[in-house]
C-alpha cells in the first residue's frame, strides 16, 4: 500500500511524501498503520502527527480518497493496493 | 421569446452575454446570481480573487470584510490591492477595485473586522459566506456563525504549495466542527504561520471559492458539500475528496447544539484554539 | 547568512517576503523568477488572472500580445481590464493593471497580435509561453512556434463550464500537433464558439497557467508534462490525465519535422484550420 | 464499465455525462466499444464524435485517466471495472 502525507505533514517524514508500505498480512487497520508508523517512519515529534492511539486533533485520514469516517474509522481495513493519505488542515489564506 | 419575459435589462444583457450563453447557468442563473448577496470574509490572498470574480459576475450585493491595512508584503498574491493603496484599509482597496470592473453593483464594507460579538448580524444579511481568512480562530468562529444563522460556507486555505476547498453546512454536509471538533495543538499551528505561501496558490483557491458561492447562490450544478478538493501545486495535482456526513452529535450542527443564538456572544475563539 | 549573497535587494526581500518562505521556492525560485521572461499570448479571460498573477510574482519581463480592445461583454471574465478601459487596447489596459500591482515590473506589449509573421521574432524574447488565446488556428499557430523557437508551452483553455491545462514541448512531452495531427473538423468549433463561458471557469484556467509558468521558469515542482488538467466546474472537480510521449513522427516536433524556420511565414492557420 | 462524455460532447449523448455499458464479454477493445456506441447511445450527428473506425479529429480518448495512445490505442483492452472518457479539445478563453 501507499501512504501519502501532505499539508504539511510530509515535514515529519524528512519531506518525502509518499511512502511504499509492504504490509505482512493480507489486510490491516488504520490503527495497526499508525503503530507501524511511529515505529518506522516517524523519528521524532510525534505529537505533531499521533495523539494516543490516533492521529492528532487536524489531521484528516483518507482511504482510496475517502475520509476515515466513513470506513470504520481505527477500524478501517486497509489492503496491499490501498492508498492512504494523511493531511493536516490548512488555515493560511 | 426568452428575452421578453426576464427581468434584465438591455445594459446587463450585453454585459453577461457570454454566461447566459453557457445552458446550465442561462438567463435563470444570472437572475438568481444577481439577486443574491455573498459575503468574503478577508481581503487577502484567498480574498482577492473571491471577491473580484464574484463582482465581474454580477452578483447584487458583495459584502466585505477585513480590519487589515494594505502591505508591501501582500502584493505579491493579493492583486486586488495596488501600489498605491498601501497603508489603506484592505476593505476600502478591495472594493474600489471590485467597482472599477463593475459600478453596477452593491457593495457592504466591514472594515472592523469580524469577532463574536459582530459576526451574527453580518452573516444574517447575506445569503452565502466565503471563509478567506488566515488563521484558526476565525474558521471555527465563521463557521459556528454559519451554522447558527443557516447560511452555507465555502471555506478555501492555502499554505506554501497547498490547497484545501470544500462547502461546510450545506444540506446534509458537515461543519468545520463535525471535521475538526478538538482544534490541533499549538505546535502544529504555530509552524503554518511561518512557511509563507507561493501567491498563485490562493489565487487559484480564492477562484474556486468564487465558483463555489456563484454555484450556490444561482443553483448551478454540484456544490463541494461533502467533498473536498486538496490541491497540489508542486505536481500540479488535484484529489477529490468524499467527506463524512453532518454529525449528529456535532456541538454546533447536530441535533443538540450546545453553540447556540442565545450564548454565541460569549464565545471565545482565541482562549479555545490556543492562539 | 543567506541574505547577504543572494541578488536580491532590501525592497525584494520585502516584496515577496511571504514567498521566499516557502522551502521548494525559496530565494533560489524568486531569483530565477526574477530573470526570467513570460510571454502571454492573449489578454481575455485566460490571459487575465494569468498576467496578474505573473506580474505579482515578480517576474522580471511580462510580455502581452493582443490586438482587440476592452469590450462591456469582456467584463464578466477578464478581471484585468475595468470599465473605464471599454474601447482602448486590451494590451495597453492589461499593462496599466499590472505596473498598478508591481512597478518593478518590465512589460513588453504588442497590441498588433500574432500571425505567422511576427510569431518567432516575439517568442524567441522568452523564456516561457503561455497560451491565452480563444480559438483553433491560433493553438496551431503558438504550438509550432515554440517548437521551431524551442520554448516551453502552457496551455489552458475554457469553455461553458470546462477547463483544460497542460504544458507543451517540454523535455520528453507532446507538442499540440502530437496530440491533434488534424484539426477538428469546422462544424464541430462552430458550435464551441457560440457556447460562452461561465466567468469564473477561465479565471481558475488562467491562475493554473501562471503557476505553471512560474514553476516552469523558477525551477519549482513538476510541470504538467505529458499530463493534462481537466476541469468539471459543475462537479468541482478535476481529472488527472497522463498524455503520451513525444511522437518521433510529429511534423513539428519529430525526428525530421516539416515545419521549420525556413517555412514557418508561409504557414496559413486559417485556411489548415478551416476557419 | 463507465462511459464518460466532456467537453461538450455530451450534448450528442442527450447531455448525459455518464453511460454504463454492460459488457458481453470479459474484455472488449475500444475499437468494438466504439462501434456499440455508434449503434446505441449515439442517435445523430455522428461526424461529431466518429471518423470511419476512430472519433473523429481533436477527440482524446483516456481509460482509466491514460492517453489511449499508451494503452494501444483502436486495439485498447476495456475490461468491466474500467472508465473510458471521450473528451473534446476546447479552443476557448
Ligand atoms: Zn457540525
Ligand atoms: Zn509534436
Amino acid at each position: 500500500m501507499w501512504a501519502h502525507s501532505r499539508g504539511g505533514l510530509e515535514l515529519l517524514f524528512g519531506s518525502v511524501k509518499c511512502h511504499e508500505v509492504d504490509l505482512d498480512s493480507n489486510e490491516i487497520t488504520v490503527e495497526k498503520l499508525l503503530v507501524w508508523i511511529r515505529e518506522n517512519l516517524l523519528k521524532e515529534r510525534q505529537e505533531m502527527f499521533l495523539k494516543g492511539k490516533s492521529v492528532r486533533p487536524g489531521v484528516l485520514v483518507l482511504i482510496n480518497d475517502y475520509d476515515w469516517e466513513l470506513m470504520g474509522h481505527l477500524e478501517a481495513p486497509i489492503k496491499d493496493k490501498d492508498s492512504v493519505v494523511f493531511i493536516s488542515t490548512l488555515h493560511g489564506g | 421569446s426568452a428575452y421578453t419575459t426576464h427581468g434584465l435589462n438591455s445594459y446587463q444583457v450585453c454585459r453577461y452575454s457570454r454566461q447566459l450563453l453557457v445552458p446550465a447557468f442561462g438567463i435563470a442563473g444570472q437572475e438568481k446570481l444577481l439577486s443574491s448577496s455573498i459575503l468574503v470574509i478577508g481581503c487577502g490572498g484567498l480574498g482577492s480573487s473571491a471577491a473580484l470574480y464574484l463582482a465581474a459576475a454580477g452578483v447584487g450585493v458583495l459584502g466585505l470584510v477585513d480590519r487589515d491595512t494594505v502591505e508591501l508584503n501582500n502584493l505579491h498574491r493579493q492583486i486586488i490591492h495596488s501600489e498605491e493603496a498601501i497603508g489603506t484599509s484592505k476593505v476600502r482597496s478591495a472594493a474600489t477595485s471590485c467597482r472599477r470592473i463593475n459600478s453596477s453593483l452593491s457593495i457592504l464594507e466591514f472594515p472592523n473586522g469580524f469577532s463574536a460579538d459582530n459576526a451574527l448580524e453580518i452573516v444574517r444579511k447575506f445569503d452565502v459566506v466565503v471563509d478567506a481568512t488566515d488563521n484558526l480562530p476565525s474558521r471555527y468562529l465563521i463557521s459556528d456563525a454559519c451554522v447558527v444563522a443557516r447560511k452555507p460556507l465555502v471555506s478555501g486555505a492555502a499554505l506554501g504549495l497547498d490547497g484545501q476547498l470544500t462547502v461546510y453546512n450545506h444540506k446534509n454536509g458537515p461543519c468545520y466542527r463535525c471535521l475538526f471538533p478538538v482544534p490541533p495543538p499549538q505546535s502544529a499551528c504555530q509552524r503554518c504561520s511561518d512557511s509563507g505561501v507561493l501567491g498563485v496558490v490562493p489565487g487559484i483557491i480564492g477562484s474556486l471559492e468564487a465558483l463555489e458561492a456563484i454555484k450556490l447562490a444561482s443553483g448551478t450544478g454540484e456544490p463541494l458539500s461533502s467533498r473536498m478538493l486538496i490541491f497540489d501545486a508542486s505536481l500540479g495535482r488535484f484529489q477529490n475528496i468524499k467527506l463524512r456526513a453532518k454529525n449528529p452529535s456535532c456541538v454546533a450542527c447536530g441535533d443538540n447544539p450546545e453553540i447556540t443564538e442565545a450564548n454565541f456572544h460569549n464565545m471565545n475563539y482565541e482562549a479555545f484554539t490556543g492562539v
